[in-house]
């Protein structure tokens, strides 16, 4: 059954699907990521960082673009015994899903009671573990493909890091729905209206962090994409804008990522209202909240790769095993024997 | 433990705030040290034709050639390694060293030098220049 | 069960010059095999064919771009005692001065090599900044950043250039200050130790049986430094010790390094402090006499030695060089067995090995 | 009170009279010992375990074509003793071939690798006598031999140079 919708409904429906958390959002989060990434890194290194593209006198802020330009006029290559098909969807489908999870993130309350988010659904947060975990089945899939022995040692490492994620994040999301009792992010940051999860799951803030830098791939955890080791691991025989594809789709997860936590942990939009964003739409305060604790998620994981070296893979999994989980499940402990207290106190339940 | 993994994130934060080490080079450039040996210049005048450095010189940088009745060294960039033997042993001081910078050319053929052209001084540096000692200040090494 | 032959470099991020070809059964690396020779530059054949004062610009390019004094250092010495030449004091006093700041300029490119080989960044950066200062203050006392061809027969080409002391200890205070940030960053961060520690430990009977030197071996615990075994130069008049490591592990080999900086500002502070005036050149003739030597000098990889025919004509009869890393070169096979492949570019990166160095 | 250097040429010479062919003090911390080509591992051993010649420093060859001989130097480092000891020996020049003393000093694999492709020395008992240095398609004669000449520095004619500069 085709939902009829009305002319207000339909150019909602185009504003969230092209621009805000559709897709010229994480487009705009990429480019933007990219280069202060690269600006902050170099200024950790006491460097100076990409300086001549741009406005703003030196500041390199168009450097994502030039780069993206110059890449989209590159040769794509195709190795000779490659298994093609699989090889060029790969980075068309890690892009994909990669940018599929912002649609069922809710980003801020509407005025006459829904969220503004692209798709409605109560199980939101399964959906988007389910859409994160399909993600390696990518990389092992193009590793494979490319018929690189490189391409190859980098997917198998990218599967075994799976092991040492996945554990954790399912663990200490279940002491989140302990918490909320629903597995719908809205509901999830209204419970947190008037206390943060943060403070109550301190432990379990820091195992997803920990968890979703190894899923991201970041530094320390770039162990699939480990330069010194394999090169680029599964990406390495790309070139041109198969390679831009791959890169964006990195960003587009960091941002997914980002988000999420922020639903889960930090309280979403909620926020002291804006005077003037609030006399333009309460949505845009709210917006403006959730892009604020973005940000700062986004600087914590960009500063992994200035300060850690990478771990091995035997490090990671032995790290995710005998510390992530064991700490994941005290705090499903703690939240089972202290949720009588808390749960009268948060809000929207 | 915990310390040890912690604090080189504040380490690393607060080295973000700090001046920068690189020069932004094409705008700024930075004057080279007194001493500093860019390329070999010949003064003809002084030139005696007397074949020590096309003899000392180690890659057959220099050349005799004819230029205006007299016998005088004609200059490779590209196959000098500026080891100052020639500036050593030329006996009447027609060669020496000078400040050039960049002497990259789009040719193999402009990087060998002609009497003429070898005895012409370098370009002066026009742009805005810093020395070692102001970038030093602005660095926070040498406190003077 | 099967083993993947994997062909790593020439063209791969952290071999540089290199080819290394492992047989890699899953992540497990059961044998590493070294193909050297990318740099390949017949040296020894070259110098046959040019003087002995040809000769010096391509010696100190067996290993320009780190240490091209302590490379140097070993020639002249052989020449000298061939022709029984004395070298004045204040150019012996340079000499040291110039090899110290190199030393340093060395040990700290591999320390930031070693932050790559991990995949730290920053530390990257730091000491190559502070690298920075160090060929400063060369191209001030020799005209040059990289290849200097300082040290020439019979003493030094330049004279120190007024102020250069106050600028070189203001330097050296600024370079030890700064070492604390590195301890902070790179030695003391967990996450390094724990990627450095216990990975490619070299026995002291091991590192002397394969004929390893330098700060390798010092990293075992073997207290071998030709400044002290048989001085050159003024070496014996400096007060100055020799650190050593206690494992012999990654870790310990970049410790040694970062301690042996420090050795070298204290030499330095010294070396500033008592140089005497007076000449800093000799006359030297170009033909050296009829004989054989061999020297040794301490380079900043370690032993660097040369043996020399000389038959009485300008140029060399036969000039052999045996430089630390290609002497160094057999402790990554020997290390790399049955490792995970990611310990292979931090074995590789800690021997502090130069493929300018290993080919000549 | 006899000095390091002293002692190890006395005790050379007491153990093998026969095939020490010059063994002398050069000058502090150096001795220089011949011996004849077939007892150099002998010799090897004997310097090793005796008298503490552990750390291997070069293996070099030199090459005397006036009188048709090579000249195989094993340049050995006594750590505790701090003597460096010049293991000669010279072998015919048409046919090189000399005892491996890898078993001995496990360090020269290398260095005799590289003796071998220089000077096309023989040394029986290595385990991988291959092309170290040199490229792989390598078919000319071992390069460091004297009788391997060098072509003339490319120098390009003057009148070609002068004609590419742009000048008269």
């Amino acid at each position: 059954m085709i939902p009829i919708l009305s002319f207000s409904e339909i150019i909602e429906l185009i504003l969230k699907v092209l621009i805000f958390p559709g897709l010229a959002f994480p487009l705009l989060f990429a480019m933007i990521v990219i280069w202060f990434e690269r600006k902050f890194l170099a200024r950790i290194m006491l460097r100076i960082g990409p300086l001549h593209v741009g406005p703003l006198n030196r500041t390199g802020l168009f450097q994502p673009i030039a780069d993206f330009l110059k890449l989209i006029q590159k040769e794509i290559i195709v190795p000779d015994n490659a298994y093609k098909i699989l090889y060029n969807a790969a980075p068309i489908i890690a892009s994909i899903v990669a940018s599929m999870s912002v649609a069922f993130i809710p980003y801020a309350p509407k005025p006459d009671g829904g969220y503004w988010m692209i798709y409605y659904t109560p199980w939101s947060l399964l959906v988007i573990l389910a859409i994160f975990t399909a993600r390696p089945f990518i990389m092992v899939g193009a590793g494979w493909a490319s018929n690189s022995k490189y391409c190859t040692l980098g997917a198998i490492r990218a599967a075994l890091q799976l092991l040492a994620y996945e554990v954790p994040i399912a663990l200490s999301l279940v002491s989140i729905v302990i918490m909320s009792r629903t597995f719908d992010l809205a509901k999830i940051v209204e419970a947190q209206s008037s206390i943060w999860f943060i403070i109550l799951q301190p432990i379990g803030f820091i195992v997803i962090l920990i968890a979703m830098m190894a899923e991201l791939s970041r530094r320390p955890f770039d162990i699939p994409l480990a330069e010194q080791e394999v090169v680029f691991g599964w990406p390495t025989e790309y070139t041109g804008t198969q390679f831009a594809l791959v890169m964006v789709s990195e960003y587009f997860d960091l941002c997914a990522v980002t988000s999420l936590i922020t639903v889960l942990f930090l309280g979403g939009w909620s926020g002291p209202a804006i005077p003037i964003l609030n006399d333009v739409s309460p949505i845009l305060s709210g917006v403006f909240w959730f892009l604020l604790k973005m940000a700062i998620l986004t600087v914590i994981i960009i500063m992994g790769r200035g300060i850690y070296p990478r771990l091995r893979i035997d490090q990671l999994l032995d790290a995710g095993w005998t510390l992530l989980i064991p700490l994941a499940i005290i705090q499903i402990i703690i939240t089972l024997f202290t949720a009588q207290w808390w749960i009268p106190l948060l809000g929207g339940v | 433990m915990v310390v040890d993994i912690i604090r080189p994130f504040f380490i690393g934060l607060y080295h973000a705030f700090k001046r920068t080490f690189t020069v932004k080079h094409p705008f700024v450039r930075l004057k080279p040290t007194e001493r500093y040996r860019g390329r070999v210049m010949l003064n003809i005048d002084r030139c005696i034709s007397c074949r020590s450095c096309t003899n000392i010189c180690p890659n057959m940088a220099l050349e005799m050639v004819k230029f205006e009745k007299k016998l005088v060294p004609q200059y490779d960039a590209g196959r000098c390694c500026l080891c100052n033997l020639c500036v050593e042993v030329c006996p009447s001081m027609a060669l020496s060293m000078v400040h050039e910078v960049e002497f990259s050319e789009y040719t193999r053929k402009g990087l060998i030098y002609p009497p003429d052209r070898f005895s012409q001084p370098p370009k002066p540096i026009t742009e805005k220049t810093l020395t070692v000692k102001i970038l030093d200040k602005k660095r926070g090494v040498a406190h003077g | 069960m099967s083993i993947m032959k994997l062909s790593m470099g020439p063209q791969h991020p952290i071999t540089g010059h290199f080819r290394f070809i492992l047989d890699v059964d899953g992540d497990l690396v059961l044998k590493l095999e070294p193909d050297i020779g990318y740099t390949h530059r017949g040296i020894e054949k070259l110098a046959e064919k040019r003087t002995y004062l040809q000769n010096l610009p391509l010696i100190e390019r067996v290993n320009s771009y780190c240490d091209s004094v302590g490379t140097m250092l070993g020639y002249l010495e052989a020449i000298e005692e061939l022709m029984g030449l004395e070298v004045p004091e204040r150019a012996k006093y340079l000499r040291v001065i110039a090899a110290e700041l190199n030393r340093i300029a060395s040990h700290l490119y591999a320390a930031c090599l070693f932050s790559v080989a991990t995949g730290l960044e920053t530390m990257l950066m730091w000491p190559i900044n502070d690298r920075e200062l160090i060929l400063d203050l060369l191209e001030k006392l020799t005209g040059q950043r990289i290849t200097y061809t300082y040290p020439t027969i019979g003493g030094v080409r330049f004279d120190m250039s007024e102020g250069f002391k106050e600028e070189a200890l203001k330097r050296l205070d600024y370079l030890e200050k700064r070492t604390e940030d590195y301890y902070k960053m790179l030695l003391w961060n967990h996450t390094f130790q724990i990627r450095a520690k216990n990975v490619g430990i070299l026995k002291p009977s091991d590192a002397i049986r394969l004929g390893i030197v330098g700060p390798n071996l010092r990293a075992s615990g073997v207290k071998a430094d030709v400044r002290k075994d048989e001085p050159y130069e003024v070496y014996d008049r400096f007060d100055f010790s020799i650190p050593t490591g206690k494992n012999g592990d990654s870790y310990d080999r970049l410790e040694v390094r970062f301690k042996e900086v420090e050795q070298s500002i204290n030499i330095l502070r010294q070396a500033i402090k008592d140089i005497p005036k007076g000449p800093i050149k000799k006359w030297a003739p170009p033909i050296v006499p009829k004989g054989e030597v061999y020297t040794r000098v301490e380079a900043a990889r370690g032993e660097f030695g040369y043996y020399i025919v000389a038959d009485g004509t300008m140029k060399p009869y036969r000039l052999k060089m045996s430089p630390p890393s290609f002497r160094n070169l057999i402790a990554l096979p020997y290390l790399c067995r049955n490792v995970p492949l990611a310990d292979v570019p931090v074995i590789y990166i800690s021997l502090d090995l130069i493929p300018m160095d290993v080919d000549r | 009170m006899t000095s390091m250097e002293e002692k190890v040429v006395e005790s050379i010479k007491t153990r093998f009279p026969e095939d020490i062919i010059e063994a002398k003090v050069q000058r502090k911390n150096r001795v220089s010992i011949s011996v004849r080509s077939d007892k150099i591992y002998d010799v090897g051993l004997f310097l090793r375990d005796e008298l503490g010649f552990n750390h291997i420093t070069s293996v070099s060859g030199v090459d005397y074509i006036d009188t048709k001989e090579f000249e195989v130097i094993y340049n050995v480092w006594a750590i505790d003793g701090k003597v460096l000891v010049s293991l000669r020996t010279k072998i015919p020049r048409d046919n090189p071939t000399l005892k491996s003393l890898i078993k001995v000093w496990e360090g020269a694999f290398y260095h005799e690798r590289e003796t071998w492709e220089m000077f096309g020395i023989k040394f029986e008992g290595h385990p991988n006598l291959s092309l170290l240095l040199l490229p792989e398609d390598w078919d000319g004669p071992p390069p460091l031999r004297k009788d391997f000449l060098l072509p003339d520095t490319p120098q390009e004619k003057l009148e070609e140079k002068i004609k590419r500069a742009g000048g008269q």
